[in-house]
């Protein structure tokens, strides 16, 4: 017989298809979601932690200088979705509406004119230009979480610099970890002179002065957001993949390894299939702190101007101007929290995802909780 | 220069203008207090912006020396008085005479003078100490300093000329202002000599008040007063230098220098924010009494703005300059930022006897008549005061002005963006190289933004910074006029029309302007302290009214808390810089 | 094994002229080198900083300015009067002796200047080190034997708020809650040691020494706790469920000798991975807000001042001196990955 | 052979309570289920073990003989308990962690099924040893070394002193199994449970293993009425060993006797035809003429091993596992492979395999030097050609795949074509040829009994389809009713597609159902090489002589009449 004979024709090697049908099949992906199910604390976790997400990406409805709708001289304005000339209401100047501005409120207020303001009547950048007290701000009726430095809602910074830093920090570190993994199991897995070299590039990479290429770029480009995370995700795998490297240096001398080799399988198989599910532990661990830390490198390069530009809010950001003026507990306090709790989601869902992918533990004692 | 006639007598004391304030038989300066006591220690955290300190030779270029030892260890000739413009009094030199063209300066040494080795001060020692000044091995900082002077002459023992390149006026007071040190200092035992630049760790040998009791770390050092100071009881140091012990920690970090100044274990802290300043000095010791705020007058304030490019062909227009101070809310900011410890700044020297005020005089008006053509009219009105959003103007009173303003000048609204006739939008870029001013510059965006203006704001780090200021590749930048006692050759660099395209000027906003050029030349060659003070004052009429900058604010009052142990004398100079002011002329309370 | 170490000490040599090259070339294209910071800071004198810098101090003399021949003078007292590649190889035969050269700024040799900085980064980092391990892995394998208990949760919550917690602001706090400044005065809040230090006897020595660095040690340690008792925690949890653990509890060893001998020794590949970059991180790179902070001068201040003031020298000199010593860590790491495991070997896979 | 060696005879204690409760059993187990989840493993089990009896527990693979052993010791991962379990009165299923603790290495010890993967792999098996006697007995290291090397050498490793400093992954399968033997026995404990304790090692030292424990346990037995509870699937150890046995089937205990009345009269069907099974030979022979698939020629394997401690880092021995091995196998046919345990069977495996570098000699499969480098394609054509299933099969499987993924796998590989419900089918079909439900397609390998995770593995080399096979003890923790099974569908596939196997075994009586031709290994080297027949029935090297030997007197009393 040859190999390429059609598996049919032969009783021993052909199916019996009652047995075949018999099997129930439940993908082992669809386990692995139950699983990780079943646990609480982790499946919580994720319901709050997408609910905040969801919450934040529509920011602008919940914190927003501009009315969410607007009735004026008998006609209707969505600000929110529309930049209108002030001259629209009266005013002075064609550019914007400031429709915080008192002198506007009462024109959109007078006769039957009436705005419907968002529950947080301030945007990330909106100056609270008409407040009271001098800014930094406690806490009050008209700024919940109270004002920052600049005189702006710590609240509204919150929303939109929790959104702005969730995603760059998931971006960033999609990429990070996808590429360090990439990188790590290539080195360890190949070993000899992959690894030497890989490693001995690495090095020379991760020990580059990285302030002076950012002074650089600082020096050439206008600081944006894409080129911060190109800057930022240049360096941000280097971690990731020292620990896949070390565990798949370990797992590639193991039994199931070789068994998968007289599979015929190739190597990105038997990297992929095998040794990757085996030495993820590391990566999942990581990946909270990895988020945290793009969270707070988004700022770290704001002293060379580098840094997200100046009103976009940002976790980073807040946790910066908490510091400066420590005083001023609210702006701290608020950043601190929000980042606390963002990372306490993410561990809590990484120990059920990991919990979710051990097949050995049957779950009595880490579903306790 | 045109020719200078000094008064070629011998006297004790120098003054650039007039009479010194001070006559020859003077026991004590106003602002020292005579009966202060002599004793107690003063605890002193960063002096400058270093914060260590590698050297204790403040001459050079390289390392940072200790905090004050050039002033606590290195006398002068001559003392400078600080409650007048410039005069100077009799220290090492006890005498001096200044030629009658003004080329040269001979000062004779007082015969008591001794360095802090014991040794007597020598017109060798006073031209030694010229000539390592003057050489490459000393700061080109230093160099520049002297560079008027061409050489020294010893005359004799104790006595030495100074010749100077030009006949200027201020040369003998440079010349004055001449630290003096032993070339013993750096001397090995065999007599061979350390070379000036390489003499960093060697206590220096010199004539000072202090002598160096102990360092720490590069982090800590302690001055003892030199129990045999030789000038201890003259005029010029009568209730100087009042603490016999001075130690300097440096910290590292604002807030910890802030913390340990509240926790006791520094006596005074002179503070440079707002913010900080009404909301962080509070705790136990402020309100047991141990601790004070203080605020003393400034007397003087410089000039800080947002200053145009005016390279920029948008900023060539004055209507488009003028429009953008109107966008800038100062009360405002004042009141929400700043806890009204500001003042707006109006003038270009602003509360000196050179602010202009009023309208011109008579014979400030003689100097602008001729020129006219090339000033704006407002000159020959009353001075400018800046616009102010107190009721009953607000803001939006202003804004509609400047929106007119930029409408005359061809700006209009369309598509989404303020433009010119050619359609080209008008976007600014505020460059700024330290993240504090960002509170100032933020709301001023905001304003320029209600015009349509697409104005952002570009914060780089302060080598960059530097390197586009020096290009002038801005649109705007926050930049502070530092003045000088006498408005001289800076009024040069900042603007005339020559430095306008030198690169690395101070002139950055681009001034080119026959007027200025005129008046500046007449500042600097006036022979009388009217006439420079006419001039100057002319000056700063023309300035304000070029619209160079959108003028912010400045603070009337120091800001210096202390410890209620300590003691100052009833009168403030007239200019002083805080911490010498604090180190020189405090003093203990006795218990 | 050998050889292996060997090749790899072999390699150490490529790798730096690498990193000294690459840096050397990055430090070419920098905006604002040396010279043109001197020339600055000659230019326009030193200003203080603050929102108002207005106020306070009337200069004497106005700034002059500098002519070519001064800028000239500059160029040459920095060595960049040389064309770039002469500096290069200059730099390389320099660097090959171990002679680092001098600061631009400051009057000591290189050297000098990184010797000086040891005692704060050795503290600082040792015990951030030392403190981090030892409470951190037997607080791991804790969690992972009560894993999803009570007490795993609490702890999580525990040092992730440590962990969230930006070294800055506890320092900050720390230092307003026992500086003296604003509540209790328990610690002190500059330097290492006393002024009086030399005074004291050796006792003394000691306890003021560990009296000055509670709080920085504190600041530095809390936020890396999380990191390495989650990881502690995780990998435990993958090799606990595995059969030698069954065999050695079998014998009736004590749970504490499964978890530390058994489990411990092949839980330990991930835990070593982080320690080369814990122990450059920590002790060489140090920590920069915390050394300001509590005014302490080590590696973090040094290598960013550097850094910020363009002192090549050392810019260049403390790089290749620490890559060296990363290297050095990075190797022993390897080899203690052989030591540990010893079913890993590096060879190539077809061997 | 009653020789009891000085390390195990100085031992004395003959504890207090042992002799005052000598009416009651040691052991006895009431009423005892196990349950996974849903799944129940043991079904109300109720056995006694009596003080110094010897117990034989056989039954099908799976039946629940290992979590049996495993609840003795309260060591059944994931398993919930019912029932009791008495050792000397006292229910172990009460007791605290703690007091387990206490009894487990001293008073209980156990041998494990899998020595590959019951030993942790970064301890010397010194160590090992040497722990159990530094916990209850208190030895300082040098002594527990000496008494780990006694040990050793009376489980008949050759150079134990070399031995003992080896990792686990440097040990030959019966090696580590010996050395699982010698870290149960250490302490001398009251009652030994020791499952499948001989699976991978020859005959002679099968024998010497048996003998050792009946010496052991005789001795002990005397001393403090040491019991053994043995689990196998060899009748003619439980026959030699036991006084008394129990047997098993899916998890209950269908019956109990004493050893002669079972052999001679079994009442269970399962027992029945357990006893009924024995290997026939259906060898038809081979075409001359067949094309050679394997050629080796004088290949010959060396392993690199660290010195011992810091020299590891410069220095390297070489061991050679291999001498200048050559043979040749041909499409269809059938070669045993023979051998002393540690004489470089599966060493020899791995290179014809491609798994490993030969240090000198040549490979040919199918003509092509294995040497050399391979792309992935060719790397794919060779193993769609040649499987193998490995003698460890825990270890050769993916922990976080699924039994569907790692039998579907090969033919994820090789046959890309196929739809996954295709699929599905045939990963089915195949493990009921091997005996397992479909059910378990979702399961994990740690969910599986030893037994059944050889079958798995089986059922992952027949599913590519291949020419030639390398089975590595395929059979060893199979029961013989399904060894039976796995033996018959191996043949009928050989007979069908002209299969090519090198068969390593030690199970002689099956080695003379499958192989052709037979080559006999010792120390590296072939002793002796030929016809299947010719050797089993006249031996030439002394070696095969004492195998046979050894293994023809247990033959004479398996053959039941
Ligand atoms: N961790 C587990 N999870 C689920 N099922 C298990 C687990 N361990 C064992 N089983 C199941 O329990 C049953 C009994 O297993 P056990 O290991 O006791 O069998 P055994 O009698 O020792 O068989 P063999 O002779 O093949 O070793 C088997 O059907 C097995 O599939
Ligand atoms: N990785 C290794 N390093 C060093 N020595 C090894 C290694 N693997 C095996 N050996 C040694 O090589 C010899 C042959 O081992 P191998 O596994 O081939 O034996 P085997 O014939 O399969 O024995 P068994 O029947 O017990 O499985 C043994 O003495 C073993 O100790
Ligand atoms: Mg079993
Ligand atoms: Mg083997």
């Amino acid at each position: 017989m040859s190999s390429s004979t059609p598996a049919s024709n032969s009783t021993a090697w052909t199916a019996d298809p009652a047995a075949g049908a018999a099997a129930v099949p439940v993908s082992p992906g669809r386990r692995i979601w139950l699983r990780f199910k079943r646990q609480r604390l982790g499946y919580w976790s994720l319901v709050i932690f997408v609910a905040m997400c969801v919450v934040s990406l529509f920011a602008e409805v919940l914190a927003n200088d501009r009315p969410l709708v607007v009735r004026y001289d008998g006609h209707y304005y969505f600000p929110i979705v529309r930049n209108y000339s002030e001259l629209t209401f009266g005013g002075d100047f064609p550019a914007m509406t400031n429709y915080l501005d008192p002198y506007i409120r009462k024109r959109l207020q007078s006769g039957r004119n009436f705005a419907i303001y968002a529950p947080n009547p301030y945007r990330y950048d909106t100056v609270d230009y008409f407040a009271a007290k001098p800014c930094p701000a406690a806490p009050s009726a008209q700024n919940w979480l109270g004002t920052d430095q600049f005189g702006r809602d710590v609240l509204a910074r919150v929303l939109y610099g929790f959104r702005l830093s969730m995603l760059m920090a998931l971006a960033l570190t999609a990429v990070g970890v996808v590429a360090g993994t990439l990188i790590g199991a290539v080195q360890g897995f190949y070993g000899g002179r992959t690894d030497l070299i890989g490693q001995r590039l690495i090095e020379i990479w991760s020990s580059m002065p990285d302030l002076y290429l950012l002074i650089i770029f600082a020096s050439i480009f206008e600081p944006s957001l894409v080129l911060l995370f190109i800057l930022l995700s240049m360096f941000g795998w280097l971690v990731v993949s020292d620990y896949v490297r070390a565990e798949f240096l370990r797992n590639r001398a193991l039994d199931y390894v070789k068994a998968a080799r007289t599979m015929g399988l190739s190597n990105a198989q038997i990297i992929w299939r095998h040794i990757l599910p085996n030495s993820l532990t590391p990566v999942i661990t990581l990946l909270p702190f990895r988020m945290s830390a793009s969270i707070l490198s988004l700022t770290s390069l704001d002293f060379l101007g580098l840094g997200v530009p100046p009103p976009t809010p940002s976790l980073g950001e807040l946790l910066q101007e908490g510091k400066n003026n420590l005083d001023a507990w609210w702006i701290s306090v608020s950043a601190f929290s929000i980042l606390v709790v963002t990372m306490l989601l993410l561990t809590f869902m990484g120990d059920a995802l990991r919990n979710a992918l051990d097949m050995r533990t049957h779950g009595s004692q880490t579903e306790a909780a | 220069a045109g020719l200078v006639a000094l008064p070629a007598c011998a006297k004790t004391a120098l003054a650039q203008y007039g009479e010194p304030k001070y006559s020859a038989g003077f026991t004590h300066f106003d602002y020292a207090d005579p009966d202060a006591p002599r004793n107690g220690a003063l605890a002193f955290a960063n002096y400058d912006q270093n914060q260590s300190y590698d050297s204790l030779n403040p001459f050079l270029v390289r390392g940072a020396p200790a905090p004050d030892i050039a002033n606590l260890m290195f006398d002068t000739l001559m003392v400078r008085s600080w409650d007048e413009q410039a005069s100077e009094y009799a220290l090492i030199a006890d005498d001096v005479e200044v030629a009658a063209d003004g080329a040269s300066a001979t000062f004779h040494i007082n015969p008591k003078a001794r360095f802090n080795n014991g040794d007597p001060i020598t017109a060798a020692d006073v031209r030694y100490s010229f000539d390592t000044l003057s050489s490459k091995a000393a700061s080109p900082l230093v160099n520049a300093q002297f560079s008027v002077i061409a050489r020294a002459v010893v005359v004799d023992a104790s006595t030495v000329r100074f010749e100077f390149k030009r006949p200027e006026r201020d040369a003998p007071l440079i010349a004055g202002d001449l630290p003096v040190f032993s070339r013993k200092w750096g001397q090995r035992p065999d007599g061979s000599h350390l070379a000036f630049d390489a003499l960093a760790t060697e206590p220096p040998i010199s004539s000072g008040a202090y002598l160096i009791e102990s360092r720490k770390n590069d982090h800590t050092i302690t001055y003892r007063r030199n129990p045999d100071y030789w000038a201890a009881d003259l005029p010029t140091r009568k209730g100087a230098f009042n603490y016999a012990r001075i130690t300097f920690k440096l910290y590292l970090d604002q807030y910890t220098m802030l913390e340990s100044f509240k926790a006791g274990d520094t006596d005074v802290r002179v503070e440079y924010s707002s913010t900080q300043w009404a909301r962080k000095y509070v705790g136990k010791n402020f309100r047991n009494g141990l601790l004070t705020q203080g605020s003393f007058s400034n007397h003087s304030a410089q000039m800080q703005g947002m200053v145009y490019n005016m390279r920029r062909p948008m900023f060539e227009d004055i209507r488009v300059r003028k429009a953008l101070v109107y966008a800038f809310d100062y009360e405002w900011m004042n009141r929400m930022m700043f806890y009204g410890q500001y003042r707006r700044i109006q003038s270009y020297f602003q509360d000196g006897p050179f602010q202009a005020l009023g309208t011109p005089s008579p014979r400030e008006r003689a100097l602008l008549e001729p020129l006219r053509d090339s000033v704006p009219p407002e000159v020959f009105g009353p001075v400018l005061t800046q616009p102010t959003t107190t009721p009953p103007n607000s803001l939006r009173e202003n804004l509609r002005k400047a929106r007119d303003l930029l409408a005359q000048a061809g700006w209009t609204y369309r598509d989404g963006a303020l433009r010119d006739a050619k359609g080209t939008p008008m976007t600014i870029e505020i460059l700024d190289d330290e993240p504090g001013m960002d509170r100032v510059i933020m709301p001023y965006i905001r304003n320029l933004q209600t015009l349509g203006i697409q104005a952002s704001m570009r914060e780089v780090d302060s080598a960059l910074f530097q390197k586009r200021l020096d290009h002038f590749e801005f649109d705007m930048t926050t930049f502070i006029y530092p003045i000088t006692m006498i408005p001289g050759v800076e009024l040069t660099h900042r603007f005339t029309s020559a430095s306008a395209d030198q690169i690395g000027s101070e002139n950055y906003a681009g001034l080119k302007s026959k007027a200025v050029d005129a008046l500046v030349n007449d500042v600097l060659s006036a022979n009388t302290v009217d006439d420079l003070t006419t001039a100057t004052r002319a000056l700063d009429r023309v300035l304000i009214d070029s619209y160079l900058l959108v003028p912010e604010y400045y603070l009337p009052n120091s800001r210096i808390a202390y410890k209620n142990t300590m003691g100052f004398p009833r009168t403030t100079p007239l200019t002083y810089q805080y911490e010498d002011w604090i180190i020189g002329y405090w003093y203990r309370k006795p218990d | 094994m050998f050889a292996y170490i060997l090749r790899r000490l072999l390699l150490m040599i490529p790798t730096l002229i690498g990193v000294v090259t690459l840096t050397f070339v990055v430090t070419q294209f920098v905006p604002g080198g040396p010279v043109e910071q001197m020339m600055t800071q000659l230019r326009h004198g030193q200003s203080r900083g603050g929102e108002g810098g207005s106020g306070g101090g009337v200069g004497y003399h106005a700034s002059q300015g500098l002519d070519p021949q001064q800028v000239e003078d500059i160029k040459k007292q920095f060595g960049f009067d040389k064309p770039p590649l002469t500096r290069y190889v200059l730099m390389l035969e320099d660097y090959a002796t171990f002679r680092l050269g001098d600061s631009y700024y400051q009057h000591a040799s290189v050297w000098s200047v990184i010797v000086s900085k040891l005692p704060v980064s050795l503290t600082l980092g040792l015990w951030t080190l030392v403190l981090t391990y030892a409470v951190a892995i037997p607080l791991g394998i804790a969690k992972a034997v009560r894993a999803g208990s009570r007490f795993d949760t609490f702890t999580s919550v525990v040092v992730l708020v440590g962990y969230a917690i930006p070294g800055f602001v506890l320092g900050v706090l720390l230092l307003m809650l026992f500086g003296g400044g604003t509540f209790w005065q328990v610690f002190p809040m500059r330097g290492l040691t006393s002024d009086n230090f030399a005074d004291l006897s050796l006792a003394g020595k000691v306890l003021d020494y560990l009296w000055h660095i509670v709080l920085p040690v504190t600041a530095s340690v809390v936020g890396n706790f999380a990191i390495v008792s989650i990881l502690t925690k995780n990998t435990f949890l993958d090799e606990i469920g595995r059969q030698y653990v069954l065999t050695a509890r079998a014998k009736g060893a004590p749970e504490r000798r499964v978890l530390w001998r058994h489990v411990f020794r092949n839980a330990m590949i991930p835990l070593l991975t982080g320690l080369p970059a814990a122990f450059v991180g920590a002790f060489l790179n140090g920590s920069l807000l915390i050394e300001t902070l509590f005014s302490l001068d080590g590696m973090g201040l040094l290598s960013y001042d550097a850094v910020i003031r363009r002192d090549y020298p050392v810019v260049l000199g403390s790089l290749y001196l620490f890559t060296l010593i990363g290297l050095v860590t990075k190797l022993i790491a390897d080899v203690c990955y052989v030591l540990v495991d010893p079913r890993i070997q590096f060879h190539s896979l077809d061997r | 052979m009653k020789t009891i060696p000085p390390a195990l005879a100085t031992h004395h204690t003959s504890t207090a309570h042992a002799h005052g409760a000598a009416a009651r059993p040691l052991l006895e187990i009431d009423g005892f289920s196990a349950r996974f989840g849903e799944t129940v493993a043991v079904r109300d089990l109720s056995l006694s073990i009596a003080r110094g009896e010897r117990v034989a527990l056989v039954g099908e693979s799976g039946s629940g003989k290992s979590v049996t052993a495993l609840s003795i010791l309260r060591l059944a991962q994931g398993a919930t308990l019912s029932g009791a379990i008495r050792l000397d009165g006292e229910n172990l299923l009460d007791k605290s962690e703690h007091a387990m603790r206490g009894l487990r290495g001293k008073h209980v010890s156990m041998v494990f099924q899998e020595p590959m993967t019951a030993l942790n792999p970064l301890y010397t098996i010194g160590a090992q040893i040497g722990e159990s006697l530094l916990l209850h007995e208190g030895l300082r290291p040098n002594a527990a070394r000496a008494r780990g090397i006694e040990l050793l050498r009376r489980t008949g490793i050759d150079a134990p002193e070399r031995r003992i400093d080896s990792f686990p992954h440097q040990l030959s399968g019966g090696q580590r199994q010996r050395a699982m033997i010698a870290m149960a026995l250490a302490c001398r404990p009251r009652l030994l449970l020791a499952d499948e304790p001989t699976t991978a090692l020859d005959v002679t030292v099968r024998q010497q293993i048996v003998d050792l424990l009946i010496g052991i346990q005789e001795q002990e037995a005397h001393d403090h009425g040491m019991a053994v509870l043995l689990i196998t699937h060899d009748l003619n150890l439980v026959r030699r060993f036991a006084q008394r046995v129990a047997v098993m089937e899916q998890g209950v205990l269908v019956e109990t006797n004493t050893t002669e009345a079972l052999f001679g009269a079994p009442r269970h069907p399962y027992t029945q035809r357990l006893l009924d099974s024995a290997p026939k030979r259906r060898v038809v022979p081979v075409d001359p003429h067949a094309p050679r698939i394997v050629e080796i020629d004088t290949l010959s394997v060396d392993y690199r091993v660290p010195a011992k401690g810091l020299r590891s880092l410069f220095r390297r021995d070489r061991f050679r596992a291999v001498h200048g091995v050559s043979f040749t196998l041909r499409r269809g046919e059938t070669l045993g492979v023979v051998g002393e345990s540690g004489s470089g069977k599966s060493t020899l495996a791995s290179v014809v395999l491609g798994l490993q570098r030969a240090a000198a000699g040549t490979v040919h499969i199918d003509g092509q030097p294995m040497d050399g480098p391979r792309s992935a394609s060719a790397r794919k054509a060779l193993y769609s050609k040649m499987q193998v299933v490995f003698q460890d099969p825990f270890g050769s499987l993916s922990p976080r795949m699924t039994i569907e993924q790692i039998v579907g796998e090969g033919l994820v590989v090789h046959q890309p074509g196929m739809t996954s419900a295709q699929r599905r089918q045939r990963i089915a079909a195949l493990l009921d040829e091997v005996g397992l439900p479909a059910e378990s397609m979702p399961r994990y390998p740690h969910e599986f009994s030893g037994g059944q995770r050889q079958r798995i593995a089986i059922a992952r080399a027949l599913a590519v389809q291949p020419e030639f096979i390398v089975l590595d003890e395929p059979t060893s923790a199979l029961d013989v009713s399904i060894q039976q099974q796995v033996l018959a569908l191996l043949t009928t596939l050989q007979q069908k597609y002209t299969l090519s196997y090198l068969f390593i075994t030690h199970d002689l009586a099956v080695m003379r159902a499958m192989a052709h031709r037979i080559i006999v290994m010792k120390s590296g080297r072939i002793v002796e090489a030929g016809d299947a027949l010719d050797i089993l029935t006249r031996p030439a090297d002394p070696y095969t002589q004492a195998l046979l030997n050894a293994s023809l007197m247990r033959g004479a009393d398996a053959t039941r009449p």
